[in-house]
């Protein structure tokens, strides 16, 4: 196994660093700002990592669609003054997880170097996968029932979130003239790049949640500016949060009744269903975040 | 075709809940519908699927999605295990349906169905699953569904939902490093395959103490039990049953599965660990016991009542320790005890639904009087709390006596003690809150005046039907105990 | 001290640090932050042993992706949440 | 054995009637109720014929209590015959007695008739203790009859010091059933054959020496008899005092190997017993309650006779028979006198024939010639024999005996003196009766004569007009009338007069003379007992009280809970496992 | 059951439980006001049940078997055998439930909840009849909890504060006792297997008692702690004075046959037919058991002294008595084990007897000292007259039930070489008297004092002093002490029919 390299040394410790940091700002808005910078190491990290995919999502989704949560959340106000717990709480967590820190590395130091049984396994049965790209293969096919559940834990999450919204959703007050000008601009960019990132999943790195994740943004941005369909409050918006859900589960049940099994892909027509799915899947991630977004900005908004 | 429709079990309900979700709000009638046909198809379902599992030669129904046999693929396997505890949630959970159309405020409102059936579809996928990262994320859908049903309870319900989000995603947390130390050593994600491959090390005990702890925490074990009685109060009268019956067991189940398939490759450290996991029940049995004795409000009492309840379930671990014979029992007696908790729990819930509904409050002072006004009601929390003290004729007696054989067959006295005192304590609170409720009409006193708000005749009849199911399903337990018996671990010997 | 355990050591570091800060932070945003820094530590570890081969193992990345994926949510829950235990006026609203 | 059935089974039929017919209210039943009554003694008419008829072979009937069987021997049939006679004669004299409630008393008259049928002819252990049991609780009834203060006080110490008898007599039926004694033929022997024989003549001296009067045990007799109505402590006084004899005789090791020790007991107490009560009832005012002392000395006669059987086996038998026709006699005669009082004092028979009849009943009681009590007396001093008192060397016992006829006749003397001066208001009477009554009291020697003739071996009689024997038997009866009449003139003397000496009214020694200091010391042992059993109460519930006052935890249990419940609390609670996990992991891994 | 018994297997045993469990649960759901519907149901129920009896009982002796099992758990089966002895216990029961029916029909006139009353009453006599008819220790535990928790509501049935309190205790009690037997059966049956009831004790339980006699001492030990709480021995006895706040009927049945019975019929089962006489001597616990047992029938009489509420008397008494038939069944003796099992039934119709002349004084004159009842007799002489033959029948007086069981007792202590048996005997005999005959002198003799309520109040005109429905069960227990004395020597009598058991327990 290669030694540890200089650059691996460099940005491990730039990562640790920027952790530490994050989660050590007594302020909220110090906290918020060291994650997204975080987020940006940890693509980094993941592209060092070579995991590429990873590291779009991590753009994406990680840094930005969270990133966007919790920035929206800085407008609130403060929290409240809730009761200090006694010092030695807090003394004894440290101390406990240092204990547990250091335990931890010398167990995983017993880790095992040589590679496991699925690299080779998924080789062996990628060519009639439907896609190209061993991620998207397993995501959408060896282990298509993690990738619905997922979806699903999404679309129930948006529910959850929707469900606290109390006030009628608007679109927000008039907007200045440059934020509508910069949508004008972003909103194709990200459209496109959207696009390309889902047709590209079947043989490079991309696929449904990379794509998922620019669609969210570009619907964030036109909430921004003022777009009232952006809002996805409707039951129109609600039926596409659902629809990659129900279109994975109509494929399964599809492929039990008529093909060999539960989400059994025929490699001949493999490749077809996968790219289906992951278009109707990436559409539906993103309209599902951008409705957590907006139930989020929504919750926050004082009932006039 | 046990095998076509055991997929079915987790999808049918998460695509009825997707369904539900589209359905506007306003329209609160449709998505009741969707909900009731669902409920009614799913329990089809079960009731086949738990036919096949019991006529199956090995008693196990076994389905490798997508057509990939592990280590690639995903693999759903319903043994006996999974059929007694689709029996259970089927109960519950047709109970839970039928209480929320009739009044639809006891689900905390519209939004209430499509949570509901995803978390359904979940807890079913969590039973069945054999993949480690499949039950990762069934566990998280479980965790999401539960917060946003409790978020629901009126008043303030928020703050005790974040907090049993952020104990669930910890314990999550935990157990994904968990897999992933195993995912390192054994390089597959199924846990039968994964047995085979481990060596006793410290990744495996670490693997093994990291998924105690985590799950501990989201099934509320003793020292980390505090944010239970806090959040399953909040909720909706149903959502609280809900929780109270079947969530707490997901958790429970993966670390069974867990322990079962890993801990006998484990060796020495697996005993260490299987008595602390005896220890922390024991405390649960008593500290749940006590502060239940101590609370002056009904939904408190029921749900330090399910501290201690999961103490019992806490105690299988070192009780199947010793393998053989004693294992068996255990094993039995545990899931037993699961079914038997789950209903009589369900029943307890609903019922201090009935009354908080009734009386708009659940102090033990307000409600004086409800058993002459509300005697089904006061009969159903009777006959659970019969049952979760393990006395005859209910289920809970055969699970106790179960868990008490393998505790003298092994020798191991602690958790026989606490078993037995457990049902004393239960009986205590039970005692306590039959007392509050019946009115001691001393000379004095004014007969007590009915309660204000009205309860739908269904609503109030629910819980006495699972109480009752409680009871009548301690003629099953020989069967069930004996289709559970026979697949029963071998122990950690 | 090889590749592997360097990056196992951050990945459980981080981990750590992001589960204590959780654990005992007072106010709910910086703990929501806590929560995703304690995520990002499990997916490095899963990440790293997906470098032990001679090409990245897809099934370990897969995880990972999906991993990501829900905590996104998670968080948007989390943080919806947040809103409505800080939001008090709404608080008595039924 | 129908007759059988029916001799004890119409008795009770025609007491449960008269039951029946008191409960019931009405004129219809107050008729009933006292043609019934008036024909009552006709129910005593089957026993009559069973004790001429009744063969002598064990009659059994097992599906009545558990098993009870009845025998008529030598000892059983002359009782059985005294029986008949008293009850039937009691039963007649019961609806004119003056006594209120007449039918419930002819009731329960004949309730205990049929117990002490019972206990003269019982032949297993459990029907005697059946007849007994049933006899002294039927006795309680009828001393308890007139409900007045002074009946029941006399009938809470007849009750007490029956139980205290019956539990001696309970204890003492177990031990000699539990040694092979169930059937009473061979009951001595098996009680002499057993380890615990002293124990078990102990309760059998105890037992019945409190339905015999003996010594200590004698209280309630003079109370019970006076307290009862007439007809009632005829019976008391001729029939149920003789149970504790048949006791005695049916268990105690007579003629089987010799008890001096028991003997001597038995002829001290008796002596003690006759003698005093002689003292005690000559200090007495009421003609009832004297002749209760006189009975009381008379059992002592008999105790010695049954004491002799204990000392000498040889003469056990003779001496058995002897205490039987002696039974008998002082049964006849005692009954006699003692419905004479009632007949003096309520009955419009001419003074004169009463007075005869009475003098007769006392002189034969006193053992003068030509009456019952010269044969029986006669045949007690011949089966005593040579036995001395105490077994070694002292005064022999047939010279002690005639001073019993001293002391009886000392009473009878003062009784006559009270009895004389109770003025007669005779308003009515039953010629019949009476006539019945006045026979069975002058004829009685006939029968007593006739019976010590049958007895195998036959009593010695005593020739009648033999001048030794003539001497020997009436020399106590002329120095008593000497003594009294001597004490009569003295008492007439002026400064005599209020004298407590010379006139007793009773209170110098109260009737039932120690039975004051036993009932206070009863009380005693009652509050004692009651006071032990409070402070029990006291003690078992200061320890409880004691028990629950304990601090539950429960409070510092909920503030525990309180702090551990805060989130960092119980993040740190959940660090620290992990870390022990952890660390678990690092060192036990290890190990196999 | 007598080893030489062919066994059938028959459906008797489970209509047996039917008779009384259906009615039961249909009463549960009728309304208050359905008074004809819920009584001819309780007497149906009642009725059927005397006459499955009264089937079963010369089959039985005739020495066929009636048996019925169904499996429970693996390796586990719940049995219910129709034995002599078992069916001696459901006698009793089926027969003091009908003549208990009547009772609580006539006292609870008028009363609240009825509906709910007669429904635990039936489920009651269920478990009661359910422990009598249990095959092995399993069955018998079942209905031995069952017992506990269908009598709390019947004790706490009034609702007053003091009941709820009473009730309270009793099931603190019960239950702690419960547990015991749970932990002793459970320990039995995982150590040898499920134990049946077999005449002289199982085999394999003496096999356990010769290899490792401290633990099966220890095991005695529990289960007859456990037992011994339902059958109120001393230190575990307080219960039951407690639990006198139950309404006449409840502690008629429960305090006199059902509940005490089925702690004493426990211990006997446990002592003659799981351990066997001869294993239990060997390892001591027969004479721990007589030793407390002849302290509880001492300390039982001494405490009834002190009462002067009626039913609190009662109550020691039946402490003090049921101590009897422990007592006979820790002796190794035939005729003490016949005594014994004789005094279960009388006991129970005495007492009965004794509970409902209390219930009466109290419901038609409103007395429940033992000092007001001066002079009663006159007002109400037929239940005076029940109340003096039940108790001289507890006292022990010849003619009656109470010696035909006690006479037996003593000769068995003299026969097992115990002698103190028979003093203890004695003393609890001149208690019996002390604190029984003090009752029957105020009743007949004591003039009533002038300010007595009920001599003033006009005495209402009615043919009978009592309502019927209550006089007459009292007068037909009372008969029934006068005629299991007196018949006693019948074949089918209860001291004949204990005889043939107890032979059973010494093969």
């Amino acid at each position: 196994m290669s030694p540890a390299s200089v650059l691996d040394v460099v940005l491990a410790a730039a990562v640790l660093a920027v952790a530490l940091v994050a989660v050590l700002l007594p302020s909220r808005r110090g906290a918020v700002s060291a994650f997204l910078v975080l987020g940006v190491v940890l693509a980094v990290l993941w592209a060092r990592l070579d995991a590429p995919d990873i590291a779009l999502a991590e753009a994406a989704l990680g840094s930005g669609v969270a990133g966007a949560l919790l920035m929206d959340t800085l407008t609130a106000d403060p929290a409240r003054p809730g009761r200090r717990a006694g010092r030695t709480a807090v003394v004894v967590g440290l101390l406990a997880g240092a204990v547990a820190l250091a335990a931890l590395t010398v167990v995983v130091r017993a880790v095992p170097d040589e590679p496991s049984l699925l690299p080779a396994a998924v080789a062996e049965e990628i060519h009639g996968a439907g896609a190209d790209h061993a991620v998207t293969a397993v995501l959408l096919n060896f282990r298509s029932l993690d990738t619905l559940l997922e979806a699903a834990v999404l679309v129930f999450a948006a529910a959850g979130a929707g469900a606290l919204v109390r006030t009628p959703v608007r679109a927000p007050d008039p907007v200045p003239a440059p934020v509508t000008a910069l949508a004008r601009v972003l909103l194709p960019a990200l459209v496109l790049l959207g696009t390309w990132l889902l047709l590209a999943g079947t043989s490079r790195p991309g696929g449904a949640f990379q794509a998922g994740a620019m669609f969210a943004g570009a619907l964030v941005v036109a909430f921004v500016a003022g777009a009232r369909f952006a809002a996805s409050q409707g039951t129109a918006a609600r039926a596409w949060t659902v629809a990659g859900v129900l279109a994975f589960v109509a494929l399964a049940a599809g492929t039990a009744m008529l093909g060999q099994g539960w989400l059994v892909l025929d490699p001949r027509w493999a490749g077809a269903a996968v790219l289906t799915v992951e278009t109707v899947l990436a559409v539906s991630i993103g309209v599902g975040l951008a409705q957590v977004f907006v139930a989020n900005s929504e919750a926050r908004r004082v009932p006039s | 075709m046990s095998a076509l429709l055991l997929p079915a079990l987790v999808l049918g309900p998460l695509a009825a809940g997707a369904v539900a979700a589209v359905v506007p709000r306003e329209r609160g009638r449709v998505r009741a519908a969707v909900g009731l046909t669902t409920a009614a198809l799913t329990a089809l379902a079960c009731a086949v699927v738990v036919g096949g599992v019991a006529t199956a030669p090995g008693h196990e129904v076994r389905v490798a999605l997508a057509g990939w046999e592990p280590p690639l693929g995903i693999v759903l396997r319903a043994d006996a295990a999974s059929a007694a505890l689709l029996v259970l949630t089927t109960l519950v959970g047709v109970a839970v349906s039928v209480t929320v159309a009739v009044r639809d405020d006891a689900g905390g409102g519209p939004a209430f169905w499509p949570l509901w059936l995803g978390l359904w579809a979940a807890l079913h996928g969590v039973y069945v699953t054999q993949d480690l990262f499949n039950a990762y994320v069934l566990l998280e859908l479980v965790t999401v569904g539960a917060v946003s049903l409790v978020a629901l309870g009126k008043g303030r319900s928020a703050g005790p939902a974040l907090r049993y989000l952020f104990v669930a995603v910890v314990g999550s947390l935990l157990f994904l490093l968990a897999i992933a130390l195993v995912y390192a050593e054994a390089g597959t994600l199924d846990m039968s395959a994964a047995a085979g491959r481990v060596a006793p090390g410290p990744l495996l005990t670490a693997a093994l103490a990291l998924t105690l702890v985590g799950m501990g925490a989201k099934m509320a074990l003793f020292p980390l039990h505090s944010w239970l009685p806090v959040a399953h109060p909040a909720a909706p009268a149903a959502v609280s049953a809900v929780l109270s019956a079947l969530v707490v067991k997901a958790a429970l189940v993966v670390l069974w599965r867990f322990w079962v398939a890993l801990a006998p490759a484990a060796g020495g450290a697996a005993h260490v660990l299987a008595v602390a996991s005896g220890v922390a029940g024991s405390a649960a049995v008593l500290w749940g016991g006590l502060m239940a004795l101590r609370q002056r409000r009904l939904k408190r009492i029921v749900a330090y009542s399910t501290v201690t309840q999961v103490g019992y379930l806490a105690l299988v671990l070192p009780l199947m320790a010793p393998g053989g014979e004693a294992a068996r029992a255990a094993w039995s007696g545990g899931l037993l005890l699961v079914v038997a908790h789950g209903l009589a729990k369900a029943a307890m819930f609903l019922a201090a639904g009935v009354l908080t509904a009734a009386y708009g409050s659940d102090h033990l002072e307000d409600l004086r009087g409800a058993m002459r006004h509300r005697p089904w009601v006061v009969a159903a929390l009777g006959v659970a709390g019969v049952s979760l003290a393990g006395l005859p004729p209910t289920l809970g007696f055969a699970a106790k006596w179960q868990l008490l054989a393998a505790g003298v067959e092994s020798g191991q006295w602690w958790w026989v003690a606490a078993l037995l005192a457990g049902g004393l304590l239960t009986v205590g609170y039970t005692a306590v809150v039959l007392r509050a409720v019946s009115a001691p009409a001393d000379a004095g006193e004014q007969a007590p005046e009915p309660p204000p708000a009205a309860v739908p005749t269904v609503q109030a009849a629910v819980p006495l039907a699972l109480a009752v199911a409680a009871v009548v399903l301690s003629v099953l337990a020989g069967g069930l105990a004996g289709l559970v018996a026979d697949t029963a671990p071998r122990g950690l010997a | 001290m090889t590749r592997l355990e360097l990056l196992l050591a951050l990945g459980c570091a981080v981990l750590v640090v992001g589960l204590v800060a959780h654990l005992l932070a007072r106010d709910l945003v910086r703990r929501v932050v806590a929560l995703n820094v304690a995520s990002a530590g499990v997916m490095i570890v899963l990440l790293v042993l997906a470098t032990r081969g001679t090409e990245p193992d897809p099934v370990a990345q897969a995880l990972v992706l999906t991993g990501i994926v829900i905590m996104a949510a998670i968080t948007g829950l989390a943080l919806a949440l947040v809103r409505r235990v800080e939001a008090p006026e709404d608080e008595e609203a039924p | 054995m129908t007759l059988w059935v029916l001799a004890l089974g119409l008795p009770l039929a025609v007491a449960l009637l008269l039951m029946v017919a008191t409960l019931v209210s009405g004129p219809r039943a107050g008729a009933l109720r006292d043609t019934v009554c008036r024909a009552a003694w006709l129910a005593t008419l089957p026993a009559a014929t069973l004790t001429l008829t009744g063969g002598d072979e064990v009659v059994r009937l097992d599906w009545l209590l558990l098993g009870v069987s009845a025998h008529l021997d030598e000892v059983a049939r002359p009782l059985l015959a005294l029986t008949v006679v008293l009850y039937a004669v009691a039963l007649a004299f019961v609806p004119r007695s003056g006594a209120r409630r007449g039918p419930v008393l002819s009731g329960f008259l004949l309730v205990c008739f049929a117990a002490s049928v019972g206990v003269v002819a019982a032949a297993d252990v459990v029907t005697f203790y059946l007849a007994f049991t049933v006899m002294s609780f039927t006795g309680y009834a009828l001393v308890l009859h007139d409900r007045t203060a002074g009946a029941r006080r006399a009938a809470r110490i007849y009750m007490v010091m029956t139980v205290l008898g019956e539990s001696a007599v309970l204890a003492a039926m177990a031990l000699v059933t539990a040694d092979g004694g169930l059937v009473l033929a061979d009951a001595p022997a098996a009680v002499a054959a057993s380890e615990r024989r002293d124990l078990i003549v102990a309760l059998l001296l105890v037992g019945f020496g409190v339905k015999a009067g003996t010594a200590p045990l004698h209280v309630w007799l003079p109370l019970a008899h006076s307290a009862a109505p007439t007809p009632a402590s005829a019976v008391l006084s001729g029939v149920m005092v003789k149970a504790g004899l048949v006791g005695w005789l049916r268990f105690l090791p007579l003629g089987q190997d010799a008890s001096p020790g028991w003997g001597t007991t038995f002829v001290l107490l008796a002596l003690l017993g006759g003698f005093l009560a002689v003292v005690a009832g000559l200090l007495q005012d009421n003609p009832k309650v004297i002749l209760a002392y006189s009975t009381i000395s008379q059992m002592g006669f008999l105790a010695v006779l049954v004491g002799v059987a204990l000392a000498e086996p040889g003469l056990a038998h003779a001496c058995v028979l002897a205490a039987v026709v002696y039974a008998v006699h002082h049964g006849v005669t005692k009954a006699s006198l003692f419905l004479g009082v009632q007949v003096w004092s309520s009955e419009r028979v001419p003074r004169w024939t009463t007075t005869t009849v009475l003098a007769v009943a006392g002189l034969s009681l006193a053992g003068a010639p030509f009456t019952s009590g010269y044969v029986a007396k006669y045949g007690a001093k011949e089966a005593v024999g040579d036995a001395t008192f105490p077994a070694a060397g002292g005064a022999a016992l047939a010279d002690v005996l005639p001073w019993f006829g001293l002391g009886s006749t000392l009473l009878l003397a003062r009784c006559a003196v009270v009895l004389w001066r109770r003025e007669r208001k005779g308003e009515h009477s039953a010629p019949v009766r009476d006539g019945v009554w006045a026979a069975s009291a002058v004829v009685a020697v006939v029968p007593v004569a006739w019976l010590a003739q049958r007895l195998d071996p036959p009593q010695a009689v005593p020739g009648w007009l033999s001048p030794g024997t003539l001497w020997a038997q009436s020399w106590p009866v002329l120095l008593g009338v000497a003594l009294a009449l001597a004490a009569a003139r003295l008492a007439r003397r002026r400064e005599l007069d209020d004298s407590p000496l010379a006139h007793p009214r009773g209170d110098v020694v109260p009737p039932g003379d120690v039975v004051a200091v036993e009932e206070r010391a009863a009380l005693a042992v009652g509050r004692a007992l009651r006071r032990a059993a409070a402070r029990l109460g006291s003690v078992t519930g200061r320890v409880r009280t004691a028990l629950a006052a304990t601090p539950s935890p429960l409070p510092a249990l909920s503030a525990v809970q309180a702090r551990l419940g805060l989130w960092e609390a119980s993040g740190a609670v959940l660090l620290f496992l992990a870390a022990a996990g952890l660390l678990l992991a690092l060192t036990g891994g290890s190990s196999p | 059951m007598n080893p030489d018994a062919q066994v059938h297997e028959s459906v008797l045993p489970v209509v047996m439980l039917l008779t009384s469990l259906v009615p039961g649960l249909v009463i549960f759901f009728l309304r208050e006001d359905q008074v004809r519907l819920r009584t001819t149901l309780n007497m149906a129920g009642a009725v059927a049940k005397v006459a499955l009896v009264a089937v079963l009982v010369p089959l039985v002796v005739a020495g066929q078997v009636q048996r019925a099992a169904f499996p429970w758990l693996p390796g586990v089966e719940l049995v219910l055998t129709a034995d002599t002895f078992s069916l001696f216990f459901a006698a009793l029961s089926s027969l003091l439930w009908l003549v208990t029916t009547v009772y609580a029909i006539g006292y609870l006139e008028g009363a609240p909840h009825r509906s709910r009353f007669f429904g635990f009453f039936s489920l009651c006599v269920t478990a009661t009849v359910g422990i009598a008819l249990a095959g092995n220790l399993l069955t018998f535990l079942f209905f031995y909890e069952m017992l506990t928790l269908v009598t709390y509501p019947l004790v706490a049935h009034r609702g007053t504060r003091a009941a709820l309190d009473g009730a309270r205790t009793y099931l603190a009690y019960t239950l702690g006792g419960g547990v015991l037997v749970l932990l002793g059966v459970v320990w039995l049956t995982v150590l040898v297997g499920p134990v049946e009831f077999t005449a002289g004790g199982a085999a394999a339980v003496a096999e356990l008692a010769a290899e490792r006699p401290g633990t099966a001492t220890a095991i005695g030990l529990v289960l007859l702690a456990g037992l011994g709480v339902k059958a109120a021995i001393f230190p575990l006895h307080r219960w039951l004075p407690v639990a006198m706040v139950a309404p006449a009927p409840v502690s008629a049945l429960l305090h006199a046959v059902a509940v005490v019975k089925a702690g004493v019929y426990g211990i006997v089962r446990v002592v003659h037919d799981v351990f066997g006489l001869r294993v239990f001597a060997d390892l001591g616990l027969l004479h721990v058991l007589a030793v407390a047992a002849g302290v509880t029938i001492v300390y039982g009489s001494l405490r009834a002294l002190t009462q002067d509420d009626l039913k609190k008397r009662l109550a020691y008494s039946t402490v003090s008595q049921l101590s009897y038939v422990t007592l006979g069944a820790a002796l190794l003796s035939p005729v003490a084990t016949a005594g014994a099992l004789t005094h279960i039934f009388h006991q129970g119709i005495m007492k009965i007897t004794l509970f409902f002349c209390a219930g009466l004084f109290a419901e038609v004159l409103g007395l429940s000292k033992v000092s007001q009842l001066a002079g009663v007799a006159r007002r109400m002489p037929l239940t005076a007259i029940a109340f003096t033959v039940a108790a001289f029948g507890m006292i022990g007086l010849p003619p009656l039930a109470g010696f035909v069981s006690k006479w037996p007792l003593a000769l068995g202590g003299l026969d097992a070489g115990e002698p103190w048996v028979l003093a203890v005997l004695l003393t609890s005999t001149l208690l019996n008297a002390a604190y029984f005959l003090p009752v029957i002198h105020t009743l007949w003799v004591r003039p009533p004092e002038e300010g007595a309520r009920w001599v003033t109040e006009p005495h209402r005109v009615r043919s009978i002093e009592a309502p019927a429905s209550l006089l007459v069960p009292a007068l037909i227990t009372a008969a029934l002490t006068l005629a299991c004395g007196v018949f006693a020597g019948w074949d089918y009598s209860p001291w004949q029919i204990a005889r043939i058991i107890a032979e059973g327990s010494y093969p």
